[in-house]
């Protein structure tokens, strides 16, 4: 049976630290477990419990330790079991992680990746479910790297791992195991910086990246509108000549996330779209994302996700729009 | 303070600290056995004896039936607090009305005893938005991101100071939570506050799959008090009495202005949640040996040797608990109807008017993509 | 001689809490010193060591302590010393502060203000320098307010003591003590969420907030383009219809901020545009900002600044770019 | 552990722990009037004694001299180690080579030791970036978030033993760094790793305007190690032996895997920093009590009864100490010529081409505006 993003997971992990012992994986219940969603399974027995370990239940010793970890030449991969418990490090990313090799001058660095799953629809609790990459994004230095596909999470984790600066890898966790595709045994990486155009078109480009993906992928299917589709894939640094080249065709464009509206990423996008290619647009860029308030509870979290009639319907009006 | 030491193959001459000079013991009222000092039995009378007892059949009662509506799909994830229910109830019933619970989730029967109802726990795992507002009224408060909410307890005892308030707050959490950074700013605060704060820690010995002993090189947690200059205390979490009369006492101190850093010495004899396999991390011998020493059974006989289990008809005791049970649920799945605007209407006073156009685009979505209903509402609720 | 943004600090501090008894002013070193930038100073005299308190070195209590005073119905004032120590409190912002109402349906809420000094300027060490409003802003629930000049600041402050819901004030230390004006006794506020035009103009709105506002109408001055100044003052909840209004007359507009330009607030000032008067637009929107780096240290901090030179030079661009 | 004890009013059964259950002593080889058992005197050569003393020294004249430097605006702000020259002249003295020190800024005298150059102190706080390049040579972080770094320390130490390095890492702080969570989880995470890693609190008795006793109500950060399960002890910071010594046992505990917590209890005689006015916070008879503990003078007094004060001549050791720092400034002065490029270059191995294109833009626009010059070179440096 082809893999899905979990498989994908275990597979980049299994390989990177067989190639390389540097590489140590830790985090909350990872070793012993193989981790709440079964990502690092198997690892502890295959590495020993010296390169595959428990931690205790300390977000800020993680993210600290993973730095101390780097910069003494290891190649730590940090699990946060979720991004929603990713804020009580965020200084160890903003004050450490993302800013060792720039206050050394090089001499230190921080090749390390926190992975962490993010993201509504999976019927959880409060606080696990939130999309906040667009904050994370925003700090100078940390990259931050989301994939939508088993191939890619591979070869996306694997250049992460290799990556001689910090990479949050956040994780789709509602398509961990809904999308399957064939993952390759092969050694490969898909570069950090490089979206991916899923589908070409003429008519509107149509932005997303992570668990979003599928959702806009089923709303073009649906569609009569000739969009091209691109994933991000990495949203910092981010690949704005993908993005130009299809606007420069198109002339138009949907944006698609999770995060709140208001300073998520989406914004960002379409700054970029009016750095470079304004007089191009035919219409007003819409971005279809969650809203600007916690994610629901799970008995109403899908009133916040963008859903398939959502992100079609703004791409026809987009598509539509004289302008 | 050790001198002239040997650690490994290192001598030492310098008056080193460790934790082997800070002798830490299990307080006990009723041993594994059934066994007790008649002295040192809290002055209860026999309703009370009684509602300790009841307290603690409705914890077991509600663990057990909510795993079998999670089973049955009728609930999303949940924990159980078997092996717990001393620590909860004798805790729980030591508090006032009064007194604010900061819990982390697996503390139903100490809720229930202020004044929150069983319907809305079943709103809260249902993942129903009103569960925390009915909470909030009986100075209840569920925090899911584990240690996080004990800088906030913190600040409720500073409030009860500044305001001359008469009552405590507590916040009970696991052993996992005192790993967290939050955990001692928050304990530490207090310390300085002298905030009548109780941190209450049950320590069931894990934290998902990871053994106390991984979560810290200390022996108990009771210790850090001295290193807040708090009372501390370790408590055999599998005795109410000795928890209830030691909370008691807690609850005092804290009253005069000595925060205090319980910890409840217990055990999970299921898994951390539904979603977890316990068999993964850990060999049935350690878990049968707690089942051994199960708290219900132990205050069975505590109350057989007092003269008192003759007053306790448990059939009927469980029926009733159950009734209430089936009457709870009853209550939850009519709940309703509920409406997108609520989740728009309570994060500001007044909703800006940003905010207020998301939600009225959320509802003429709703309203005018016939498939959008297929995707939201058809989805299997938890 | 007229007052200053510490001055206006102090007169609202002192105002709010002779009012209200239950405003509490806490943080490190603001009680007995008046706080690093003096800004307390006085307020232990004259209200007491119950209500004015010096805390432990602890961001995560400070911050978490405030919401749980709030919650429990007193009006706690917090100071985090440089923003550049907030990223420990992240967590008690995201996690409880911005989501306390929600969370318990109205039922409890956290009426607090965090102040915090923020922005470079000052020759100052590492981490003392930086503006990372743009991340703070996208988190749903709290409220984020930047005054930029004495009186703002004064009538600002009152109206975040007295809001309902949890306010992040971040205060241009820059200019603490570089802009004087007079600052009036009376009790006024000036409303949290709406911005205020500096100077009207037909050519292109100048948009800016902070410190930089300073910079900005230096730079408008020295020009011969007619030129729309607005001053954000609140960053979220943002005062749309005042940019939209103002961008439908001109047609032009450049932003400018202190942090950096990937994923800062000026991005989504871009989108709002996009969404509600693409049409208008003229030319593309400028952005000047911060670099995506950390903000150099103190020899080399200027070279980072937005300084009215390379403000001036965008708005004649943007003023005299054919589209 | 005491039992059957009040508190206030409180009556108490149970046997609560508070902090006298944990006798701490102040560890001390010479005492303050210079008294000393010959027996408790490590074990060095003549030079070595010698050595520390000049250290001292240099420490002492360092912080004169750059309090100097900023008074004639040729320093920014900067903060004054007067006070502490024992406990940072004896911690240092104990590291080798290979082993790793992150600093919060005090420490001038140990990372010289390390091989730091002056030169590169000074570049540190005059802002430029390349300090903490030539630091990190060395094995030396300064972090100045306090608290935050100390995570990272774990870290080092955890990678020591992963890759099976004889050698240790230190963190230096103060004790308002001991109220952070991450001086929490660091510790605690260290005692679990049985990481290499040393803990070193310089407890100067304040955190700019915060006694200690408002940082915590704890008596002594020693007493925090059992909450750890590491080793702890407090020593006399102001007695150079003692902190060498206790420092020495220290760091071979951690080579075995005994995490460290130690407090060297000493006092900052002047302000926080070169912007600080003690004397709105504190009295001058502390200042002068501690004045009067001067550990170098201490230290003078024991070279003395050792017959080894006859070999200082203490007027050429203060002006060999003068020559360096004249060098020093020299060197200092003359660094340069310096880029924008650095400071894009630095933050990832290879320029995203974003942050490539906003570099083009700074440096077109510093050759092309003509007066953006006047805003940044010939505003005032610090
Ligand atoms: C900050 C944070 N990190 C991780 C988690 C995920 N998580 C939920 S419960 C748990 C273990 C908690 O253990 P403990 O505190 O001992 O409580 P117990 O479940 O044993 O009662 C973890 C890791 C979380 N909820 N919050
Ligand atoms: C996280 C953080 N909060 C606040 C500050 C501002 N600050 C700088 S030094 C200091 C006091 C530090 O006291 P202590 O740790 O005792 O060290 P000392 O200066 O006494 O050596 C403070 C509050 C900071 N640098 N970092
Ligand atoms: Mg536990
Ligand atoms: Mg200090």
């Amino acid at each position: 049976m082809p893999e899905t993003i979990i498989d994908a997971i275990n597979m980049a992990l299994s390989e990177e630290m067989e190639q390389d012992d540097r590489v140590v994986v830790f985090g909350e219940d990872v070793a012993e477990t193989g981790g709440v969603f079964r990502a690092t399974e198997g690892l502890k027995d295959r590495f020993g419990s010296t390169r595959v370990v428990d931690t205790p239940l300390s977000e800020i010793a993680i993210v600290g330790g993973a730095v101390g970890l780097a910069v003494f030449g290891l190649r730590p991969v940090a699990e946060i079991q979720f991004s929603g418990f990713l804020p009580p490090a965020f200084d160890q990313l903003v004050t450490h992680a993302s800013r060792m090799r720039w206050r050394t001058r090089g001499e230190w660095s921080a090749p390390m990746v926190v992975r962490t799953p993010y993201g509504a629809g999976i019927r959880a609790l409060e606080h696990h479910s939130e999309s906040l990459e667009g904050a994370y994004a925003h700090v100078p230095g940390l990259k931050v790297v989301i994939p939508s596909t088993p191939y890619d999470t591979k070869g996306l984790l694997k250049a992460s791992i290799r990556d001689p600066d910090p990479v949050l890898f956040m994780e789709p966790k509602h398509v961990y195991r809904s999308i399957r595709e064939d993952v390759p045994e092969d050694d490969y990486e898909v570069p950090i910086g490089d979206a991916a155009v899923r589908r070409e078109g003429e008519d509107v480009t149509v932005i997303s990246w992570g668990a979003m993906m599928q959702q806009t992928l089923e709303a073009v299917s649906k569609l009569h509108v000739d969009a091209e589709v691109i994933d991000l894939r990495t949203i910092s640094p981010m690949d704005r000549e993908t993005i130009v080249e299809s606007v420069k065709k198109t002339g138009r464009c949907v944006v698609v996330h999770e995060a709140p509206k208001s300073g998520g990423w989406g914004s960002e996008i379409i700054a970029t779209i009016n750095d470079e290619v304004l007089m191009y647009l035919e219409a007003p860029i819409e971005r279809v994302t969650g809203f600007d308030i916690p994610v629901p509870l799970l008995s109403m979290e899908d009133y916040y996700i963008p859903h398939p009639p959502r992100i079609a319907e703004a791409i026809e009006r987009v598509a539509s729009d004289g302008g | 303070m050790t001198e002239n030491t040997t650690q490994g193959t290192v001598e030492l001459d310098a008056p080193w600290i460790t934790q082997n000079d800070l002798p830490v013991t299990k307080y006990q009222i009723i041993d594994e056995n059934g066994g007790y000092d008649a002295e040192a039995v809290p002055d209860l009378d026999t309703q009370e004896f009684l509602d300790l007892y009841r307290w603690m059949l409705v914890e077991k009662r509600y663990a057990e039936r909510m795993i079998n509506l999670q089973r049955r799909g009728e609930m999303g994830t949940v924990g159980s607090s078997r092996g717990h229910e001393a620590s909860i109830v004798g805790s729980g019933y030591a508090l006032a009305d009064d007194d604010y619970l900061l819990a982390m989730g697996r503390e139903t029967s100490a809720m229930l005893m202020k004044g929150v109802s069983l319907r809305d726990i079943l709103l809260f795992w249902r993942g129903i938005e009103d569960a925390q507002k009915y909470l909030a009224q009986q100075n209840c408060m569920i925090g899911i991101s584990v240690g996080g909410y004990l800088p906030v307890v913190t600040g409720i005892g500073w409030g009860m100071n500044i305001t001359d308030t008469d009552s405590v707050v507590t916040a009970h959490f696991g052993d996992g939570a005192t790993s967290t950074g939050a955990f001692h700013e928050a304990v530490n605060f207090a310390g300085v506050l002298n905030a009548p704060a109780i941190f209450y820690c049950q320590n069931n010995q894990w934290a998902i799959s990871t053994p106390f002993e991984k979560q810290t090189n200390a022996d108990s947690i009771a210790q850090r008090a001295v290193g807040y200059g708090v009372h501390g205390i370790r408590v055999d979490g599998n005795d109410v009495l000795a928890v209830y009369h030691a909370m008691s006492e807690a609850r005092e101190l804290a009253r005069q202005g000595n925060p205090v850093l319980f910890e409840a010495l217990t055990y999970r004899t299921e898994g951390h949640s539904t979603s977890d396999d316990p068999t993964k991390y850990r060999g049935s011998e350690e878990v049968d040996q707690w089942k051994d020493r199960d708290p219900i059974e132990r205050y069975e006989s505590f109350l057989e040797s007092e003269g008192l289990w003759e007053e306790v008809d448990k059939q009927a005791m469980v029926d009733e608990v159950d009734a209430e049970f089936d009457a709870a649920i009853e209550a939850a799945d009519d709940y309703g109807p509920r409406d997108v605007e609520e989740l728009f209407a309570y994060l500001y006073e007044e909703m800006p008017p940003e905010l207020e156009s998301q939600l009225h685009e959320l509802e003429r979505s709703l309203r005018e993509l016939d498939d959008l209903e297929e995707y939201i509402v058809r989805r299997p609720k938890g």
